[in-house]
């Protein structure tokens, strides 16, 4: 068993209100010298046997089609050390 | 190791952790008796639940028993407390259920949460009824506005309730919000369900026939809620220490839609003899309650429970308060039934039991007995407390500091303003646009109406049209109940009864919600004791049933407790829905009309609240044969098509109806007061009220009506033109009005 | 004649199916009940995808619908010309099948939001649109907590400029959608999605104080008998 | 300026619908062998300066008071490689 982690971010270009909303809370609540804030999402896929390249191919197809939209988001693949 | 029944006969000696189970000592012995011997660890965690205030009502019984004694006659009621919730007939063969329960504390601790699964609970238990849920309410306190943990509990619960219910696909049609620093550290989230069925069609909680299957369904068993099981669990058995389990619940409002959907079909396939939905206490409540209110007996493996976690113990799984699950008795012709369609709805399924003939409830787990009692004695049979209880110290001392000592004001502009863009009064729209008021295509009326109404149609396949709706309003006022508890329930049943008619409906039933301070303290036990009494004396006048509702007690900060808070829902009912009676003024050249009259009375108002921070004296005047005739008024004036336009007086008086009137759509207003008080003519909160608008040609039939029913009626003037003008008093165009008011919450909330 | 038969898919987690059912009905053509785990379509000559949580919309808007079996069908029909209209979760779901370019994403204040919201109909030539006027500012229904549009440049100015831009907010964006888009459809014109809901607009006494959503119904009739 | 991630995920007890919701996907898309999927959030922090061990510490502390809901949910601070 192996956990392979997806991280899914908006792509740079479109508009990230969540995170613009904790960027513009921080100095609100004291924290100063942070530029900027995105949210995303990272999914833990935990599968059965080994993450080799075949499984870690699989979840990349899986994240191609499932747990990212490519037109809007960029995603990473890899496995948890 | 398991504690079986076999070992705990081995082991009498065995100290149990009763207490932090929160059982008392002589509850435990009682228990002892009961079973001739120690319980077993899962015995004590079924007992330590049912046995518990939230679910036993021990200390609450002795009074609520008045609302089944004085209950007025009713050929309405079919079904009354007791049961998940009350059904009354709505006429053509249709029943409505309804209910309203609380889930403060957990709101508190995790807002989104705690009230998205306060949304989940009330609608599992309109669904255990056989029901179609309709629709949901939210009523909602919170501390001050501006006071800091209310920015974050506010936007959580709101989000919760919106996440929870929009998902669901109900309709939110009404609530109530409102802020008061009593309630900072015990916001009250009070959450109502309703639902349709046909009146042949209720289902009840009950496990009749041995051999009939126990099937559990819906989400897999976590640890959700048990905390105290927890203790359970490490104290009994040091080898197997658990690691401190979560108290949080989390929701899956989709598995409550699926559950739902899949729930009509089981009805309308027949295959269903008996349902619970598992709230608080789970596992154990459903089987206790199934089992004692059918033949009797019931045997579980609970090995067979499915499991999110699979390290829980039985005593967790039977306290664990995991959401989205339901328990249902089925005929085993019927299992094949059942299960397809769970299947299809993706919800899984389990038998995990049967029903037997034998009068004990009994449970393995591993092989051994774990749980073998009497499922009554858990079921029904709990402790019942007569708790002390006398008038607060400082009572009378309150009620002699009246208002009359306040400066009144001279700027009435000013004041109307100030009150009108104060948090209690101001819009509510940042909240209520966060919930979906229209899915199901059935909502007549919602948000900024009196009362939600919601018609009739398309509840289940093949149930033939009909013209019929229902009318649903909440209200509640801390501050009246506070300075006098008896006639503050009083005047939170005058209030909602007076919103479902003011929108042509005709009140019908009851439910309600007891919010106070702990039950040990005789000062809070009296405030119980006396608005329970006022509730059970006014619903006996005004001829409508209590069917239900629910008692959240300890909503207290060390030794300061809310102010007693009893929130009282109303369901009415219309017979075409065509002519109910919306707020507001509609339009131009309307006569507009008020009904009842108007005392001095500030005592609790919203005025001295925010002009003064004061609160003292006596609440406004109870008069229920006032009510009730102004009730008659407005219900046959809107069958009759008299009215055009309709809201009721309560907080802020008759200004802040006349505003709300005006912002409704925009028309304004030119009136005279037709007392010589013009402070107390527009701010005072006299009871029994209503704001109406009528064709200029209609305004004698109305007052006929009026003096039939010994209804005031008072001509102030007419609609139109762009501001509300108080003649001689005050001039304020309409869109500074809006301003105003829509700008109340947002200047808070963002 | 047969009244026009258009489909009415079922998800699990569709809520607002009931409703266009209702509106299908009320317009005269007969509602045809779609499951969402059938391969089959029923024969049906249009296809409304109503509004809801589909799949609670846990991991985005309509990104687990869209591989329903029954889209299996939808899809190739669609694109062989068979009319389809998603509002709502509806429209996710195009999007998510990329029958419709572009994406739906979280609203810009955040919050869900429900309120009868200003549209203008840009386009009248689609099948769903052909009875209204060019221009013509209609009142529907918006209830959502994302229905932010979003595409990328070239795709927003080939809807613009091609016309695809069916539907625009007026008088406020709900959602701080791109050019205040509030719906578009494909370039044939017979798939459209839209944010607002039609289906809850087509009665006196319920929905948005406006009936202006029963236009969608008519046209779509009308371009069914016509054919 | 440096790039912080905070990972934000429920704790292993709370019910995760979304991860389930997925998880319950992936074997009607024709992905076999995943056991579990748990969703949770990815934050992607620009600070000014660098990412030294004050700076990281205000981040762990914006990360408990406002990314996280620390009665639910568990997070992780760490600079990007
Ligand atoms: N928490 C809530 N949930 C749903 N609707 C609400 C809520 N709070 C207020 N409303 C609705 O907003 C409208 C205005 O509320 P409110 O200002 O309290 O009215 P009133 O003063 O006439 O009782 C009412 O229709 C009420 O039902
Ligand atoms: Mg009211």
């Amino acid at each position: 068993m192996a956990r392979v982690i997806v991280d899914v971010m908006l792509k740079p270009e479109i508009l990230d209100p969540q995170g613009q909303a904790i960027a513009g809370a921080l100095p609100r609540l004291g924290f100063s010298g942070v530029r900027d804030v995105r949210q995303g999402k990272r999914f833990e896929v935990e599968i059965e046997g080994e993450a080799d390249e075949a499984a870690l191919s699989e979840v990349r197809k899986m994240a191609e089609t499932l747990l990212a939209n490519t037109v809007i988001e960029d995603f990473t693949v890899r496995v948890e050390r | 190791m398991t504690d079986s029944v076999k070992r705990a006969a081995e082991t009498p000696d065995e100290p149990m952790p009763y207490a932090e189970l929160g059982m008392k000592q002589d509850e435990y012995q009682r228990v002892c008796e009961i079973l001739g011997r120690r319980p077993t660890g899962s015995e004590l965690a079924i007992y330590s639940v049912m046995w518990s205030e939230h679910c036993s009502y021990k200390s609450s019984k002795v009074h609520l028993r008045q609302f089944g004694t004085k209950a007025p006659k009713s050929d309405a009621l079919l079904v009354g407390m007791g049961e998940n919730a009350g059904v009354v007939d709505v006429g053509d063969g249709w029943a409505a259920t309804f209910k309203i329960e609380s889930h403060n504390h957990p709101s508190y601790v995790e807002p989104h949460q705690g009230a998205a699964t306060g949304v989940g609970g009330i609608v599992r238990d309109i669904m255990s009824m056989g029901a179609r849920p309709i629709a949901v309410m939210d009523a909602l306190r919170f501390g001050g506005a501006d006071q800091q943990d209310t920015r974050r509990v506010l936007p959580g619960v709101v989000e919760g309730i919106s996440h929870y219910g929009n998902c669901l696909g109900l309709p939110n049609i009404g609530g109530e919000v409102v802020f008061d620093p009593c309630y900072i550290g015990n916001p009250l989230v009070n959450a109502l369900c309703v639902g349709l069925l046909r009146k042949d069609q209720i289902k009840l909680a009950t496990a009749p026939g041995p051999g009939n299957k126990v099937v559990l369904f819906g989400a897999r068993t976590g640890a959700d809620g048990i905390g105290g099981a927890s203790v359970l669990a490490s104290a009994t058995f040091e080898d197997e220490s658990q690691a401190k389990r979560p108290a949080v619940q989390v929701g899956d409002p989709f598995m409550e839609k699926l559950l739902i959907e899949c729930c009509l079909e089981l009805y309308q396939a027949d295959v269903v003899v008996g349902i619970q939905d598992l709230g608080a206490a789970g596992v154990s409540c459903a089987t206790t309650e199934l089992a004692a209110k059918g033949t009797g007996g019931m045997t579980v493996d609970l090995n067979l429970v499915p499991l999110r976690d699979p390290t829980l113990r039985p005593e967790e799984i039977l306290m664990s308060e995991s959401q989205e699950r339901m328990m249902a008795v089925v005929t085993p012709e019927d299992i094949p039934a059942f299960m397809a369609i769970c299947q299809k709805w993706d919800v899984p399924a389990t038998v995990i039991g049967e029903v037997t003939d034998t009068g004990r409830l009994v449970m393995t787990w591993d092989g051994e007995t774990i749980v073998d009692i009497p499922p009554g004695t858990a079921a029904d049979e709990g402790p019942v407390y007569e708790r002390p209880f006398h008038e607060p110290e400082g009572q009378a001392a309150l009620n002699a500091d009246g208002p009359e000592r306040l400066p009144r004001p001279e700027d009435l502009r000013e004041t109307l303003l100030r009150l009108l863009g104060s948090p209690n009064l101001g819009s509510k729209e940042w909240v209520t646009s966060q919930y979906d008021r229209y899915v199901r295509g059935n909502t007549v009326l919602a948000q900024p109406a009196d009362a939600g109404m919601l018609r009739i149609s398309e509840v289940m396949p093949g149930a033939e049209e009909t013209t019929r709706g229902i009318a649903l309003a909440t209200d509640g006022n801390g501050r009246y109940a506070r300075l006098d508890p008896y006639a503050g329930a009083q005047l939170a049943l005058a209030e909602a009864y007076r919103n479902v008619a003011v929108t042509g409906a005709a009140p019908l039933a009851v439910t309600n919600c007891l919010n106070f301070g702990s039950p040990e303290d005789p000062e809070v036990m009296w405030q119980f004791a006396e608005a329970v009494r006022g509730l059970a004396d006014a619903c006996k006048t005004l001829g409508v049933p209590v069917t239900g509702g629910n008692v959240s007690f300890y909503n207290q900060t060390g030794s300061t407790a809310i102010h007693p808070t009893p929130v009282v829902g109303v369901l009415g009912v219309i017979d075409d829905v065509a002519k109910r009676v919306r707020s507001g003024f509609p339009a131009g050249d309307l006569r507009v009309v008020l009904l009842g009259d108007t005392r001095d009375e500030f005592g609790g108002s919203e005025w001295a609240h925010v002009t003064h921070g004061h609160l003292g004296g006596l609440p406004p005047a109870v008069d229920l044969e006032a009510e009730r005739g102004l009730a008659s008024v407005l219900v046959a004036a809107a069958e009759q098509g008299l009215l055009e336009g309709s809201h009721d007086l309560s907080d802020g008086g008759l200004a802040i109806a006349l505003a709300e009137a005006c912002l409704a759509r925009g028309v304004g207003a030119t009136v005279s007061l037709p007392g010589d008080d013009a402070f107390v003519d527009l701010f005072s909160e006299s009871a029994s009220r209503a704001l109406v608008c009528v064709r200029p040609e209609a305004f004698e039939a109305l007052a006929e009506l009026c003096g039939r029913h010994e209804v005031p009626c008072y001509g102030l003037g007419t609609t139109g033109g762009t501001s509300l003008v108080v003649e001689g008093t005050l001039e304020i165009p309409v869109a500074e009005l809006r301003e105003t008011h829509a700008g109340a919450l947002p200047a808070i909330f963002g | 004649m047969n009244a026009a038969r258009v489909g009415v898919v079922t998800f699990p987690g569709t809520l607002d199916d009931q409703d266009a059912a209702r509106a299908v009905r009320l317009a005269g053509a007969e509602a045809v009940p779609l499951w969402h785990a059938d391969h089959d379509l029923k024969g049906v000559d249009a296809v409304f995808l109503p509004g809801g949580f589909s799949y609670g919309d846990y991991l985005r808007c309509g990104a687990i619908s869209r591989f329903a079996p029954l889209m299996d069908e939808l899809i190739p029909a669609a694109r062989a010309g068979l009319p389809v209209l998603g509002t709502c979760n509806g429209f996710q779901i195009l999007c998510e099948a990329h029958l419709l370019p572009g994406a739906l994403t979280r609203n810009e204040g955040l919050h869900y939001i429900c309120r009868d919201q200003g549209i203008r109909v840009e386009n009248t030539s689609t099948a769903w649109t052909s009875d209204f006027e060019a221009g013509q500012e209609i009142v529907l229904p918006v209830k959502h907590g994302e229905g932010r549009y979003v595409a990328d440049a070239d795709t927003v100015s080939a809807l613009e400029s091609s016309g695809r831009v069916v539907f625009r907010y007026v008088g406020g964006n709900p959602n701080g959608s791109l050019n205040d888009i509030a719906g578009i459809a494909n370039e044939a014109g017979n798939v459209v999605g839209l944010m607002p809901h039609p289906e809850h607009a087509v009665e006196d006494l319920t929905g948005a104080p406006s009936v202006d959503g029963r236009g969608f119904f008519t046209s779509i009739l009308k371009k069914l008998v016509n054919a």
